[in-house]
């Protein structure tokens, strides 16, 4: 298969599965190997980057996907009826930014965190599909962990987890002193 | 005070906590816990509902402060390395966490805004695709067959199929059970003309279920009758039969002793 | 809006609603003519005809529609049908066996050997054609009979059904005994 061959099959795939496709699915239906397919779509991405193309690639993990150009935002709200967007709470934010990042997580763990229960938040994020079961933790009660999906990943526009925001060291630092002071406030012993 | 304001601001014993040590950071250096509880008690009348979920997430904050604070006040906790543990280091360390937890919860906000303007495409797979059957490989199918096998597998089956006989209850006949309860449907029957005195047999039927339930049904119509307990009319064949109880009361205790 | 930005903006539109979409539609979306839009599809699928893309736009009666090039059809199979490794189960040789040395045989025969329900099975036989119908019982209901295939000789290396071997003769000398024994426990019992 020429390399031009590669990248219309690659085209073709993605359009008609329209969800993520696997890596390895795409090197096995193309008979080469995983490295040769992420060289492949390399190449497609800079093609794609042009002004005459509507859609580019996404990476999600393992898997890519084809998507709309944020460009054309505008003049697809247009024709198409725009996906509702599901609003997220406040607190569903900050269950969600605790699974993100200490994944994977038991209900217990992101409770300690936030001090409330947040079951009900956690079922309506795996209800959204942006948090899934990831197994059970060998511990007494063998319980559920949580972490996040790819279905986050495209809603957050991030190809994997590693590209979430971080904190800054001096971001940690701050929090820390703040912290401290706060605490320090509250044991001045007077009752 | 508007409730959503508790909604999002107070959300946790720990959100509280830190809007209420907020509010006293710039000057007051040492705050009692009795003034707190002052505070937050100004905070629940303003809001002039009890929400116990509020009131319950005070109690948390007020006791974890409380546990600190005797801590405090006691010699130190020794750890396994020799060291001193701070008492304030659990609280710090929950401080910082949460805190991190709100900032990146706010990062996320802002990612998913930007996020949402790409759209994404539902499966079209071509018909002739999704028709396509894949040819059977034999060789894999029936790799660990042969014939010497299914005859075994043969022998096994018929084997299991004499084992499943009981060789005595196998003789045994058959006993099935009688589907309408006849003393039952009679009541069931005479309540309902008892209650309607006058009344169609179709509403009479609409209440039964199998044919079954119809047939005994009519038979006991037919035994009302024969006992002028009831009067039945129908204009034309087809129709609906008319039903009138005559002293049904008297009678049916008749029917039902026979 | 320049052409190559209007090519973009037609493929996005194209791809994200997934059907067909009106030529009208999209000269709103566009804020130009039909006879522009009509002008910049034909553009697009001279573009689109080239090896490296896998999709192609196709005109219907008012409107246009994305779809994938049939050459790649062969590759897209390969993604949508993951070749699932088959065996026959327990069961289904249970089936088979049944069928090889009673043939022909009813769905009912079957079950009354096997004492449940095994017309799954049976069905799963015939797709495979290891078995098919042979035709109908002359007895209430016409009933198919069923009887073993061509495939089946060839799979189990067998010229006929002749070859298939005979049960032993302990099998049967074990049956005989079982069931005279039955047979003089019931007529005691009958006594």
């Amino acid at each position: 298969m020429d390399k031009k061959e590669a990248y219309g099959t690659i085209e073709a795939i993605l359009f008609a599965v329209g969800n993520s496709v696997e890596i390895e699915t795409i090197a096995t239906a193309l008979d080469v190997s995983k490295e040769e397919v992420l060289e492949y779509i390399d190449d497609m991405q800079t093609e794609y980057a042009k002004k005459n193309r509507g859609i580019q690639i996404v990476r999600l993990e393992n898997s890519v996907q084809l998507r709309t150009k944020d460009d054309y935002y505008d003049a697809l709200i247009k024709v198409t009826n725009v996906p509702k967007k599901q609003t997220l709470s406040d607190s569903a934010y900050e269950v969600l930014s605790i699974v993100a990042y200490k994944q994977p997580v038991t209900r217990m763990d992101v409770e300690k965190v936030r001090g409330v229960n947040s079951d009900h938040i956690i079922n309506r994020l795996v209800e959204l599909s942006l948090i899934e079961e990831k197994g059970r933790l060998n511990a007494p009660g063998k319980p559920i962990v949580f972490g996040t999906t790819e279905q986050f990943l495209r809603s957050f526009g991030v190809a994997s987890l590693e590209e979430l925001p971080e904190m800054s060291n001096d971001m940690i630092e701050e929090f820390k002193v703040e912290a401290e002071k706060e605490v320090e406030v509250n044991l001045k012993m007077d009752v | 005070m508007a409730l959503e304001v508790k909604l999002d601001a107070f959300e946790g014993p720990l959100d509280l906590l830190l809007h209420l040590i907020e509010k006293n950071k710039v000057d007051i250096y040492d705050i009692p816990i009795a003034e707190i509880t002052r505070q937050y008690m100004e905070y629940i009348k303003a809001m002039e509902t009890e929400d116990m979920n509020v009131m319950s997430e005070f109690l948390v904050m007020a006791a974890t402060l409380l546990d600190i604070k005797c801590k405090m006040l006691l010699p130190a906790e020794v750890n396994e390395e020799g060291e001193e543990e701070d008492p304030r280091a659990e609280l710090v360390e929950k401080l910082i966490e949460y805190k991190m937890c709100k900032y990146m919860s706010m990062e996320l906000k802002d990612m998913r805004f930007d996020a949402d303007k790409h759209m994404y495409k539902n499966p079209t797979i071509p018909k002739e695709v999704l028709e396509y059957k894949a040819p059977v490989n034999y060789d894999e199918l029936l790799s660990d067959a042969n014939l010497e096998a299914l005859s075994r597998i043969f022998e096994e089956v018929l084997k299991r199929a004499e084992d499943k006989i009981d060789p005595i209850r196998s003789k045994f006949g058959e006993i099935k059970k009688e589907n309408v309860d006849l003393e039952k449907k009679q009541e069931v029957v005479f309540g309902y003309l008892r209650s309607h005195k006058h009344c169609s047999f179709r509403n009479l039927l609409s209440e039964q279920r199998s044919k079954m339930d119809t047939i005994v049904t009519f038979l006991i119509l037919l035994e009302l009758i024969k006992i002028s307990a009831v009067v039945v009319k129908q204009e034309s064949e087809n129709d609906d039969i008319d039903i009138e109880c005559v002293n049904i009361d008297d009678n049916l205790g008749m029917l039902l002793e026979s």
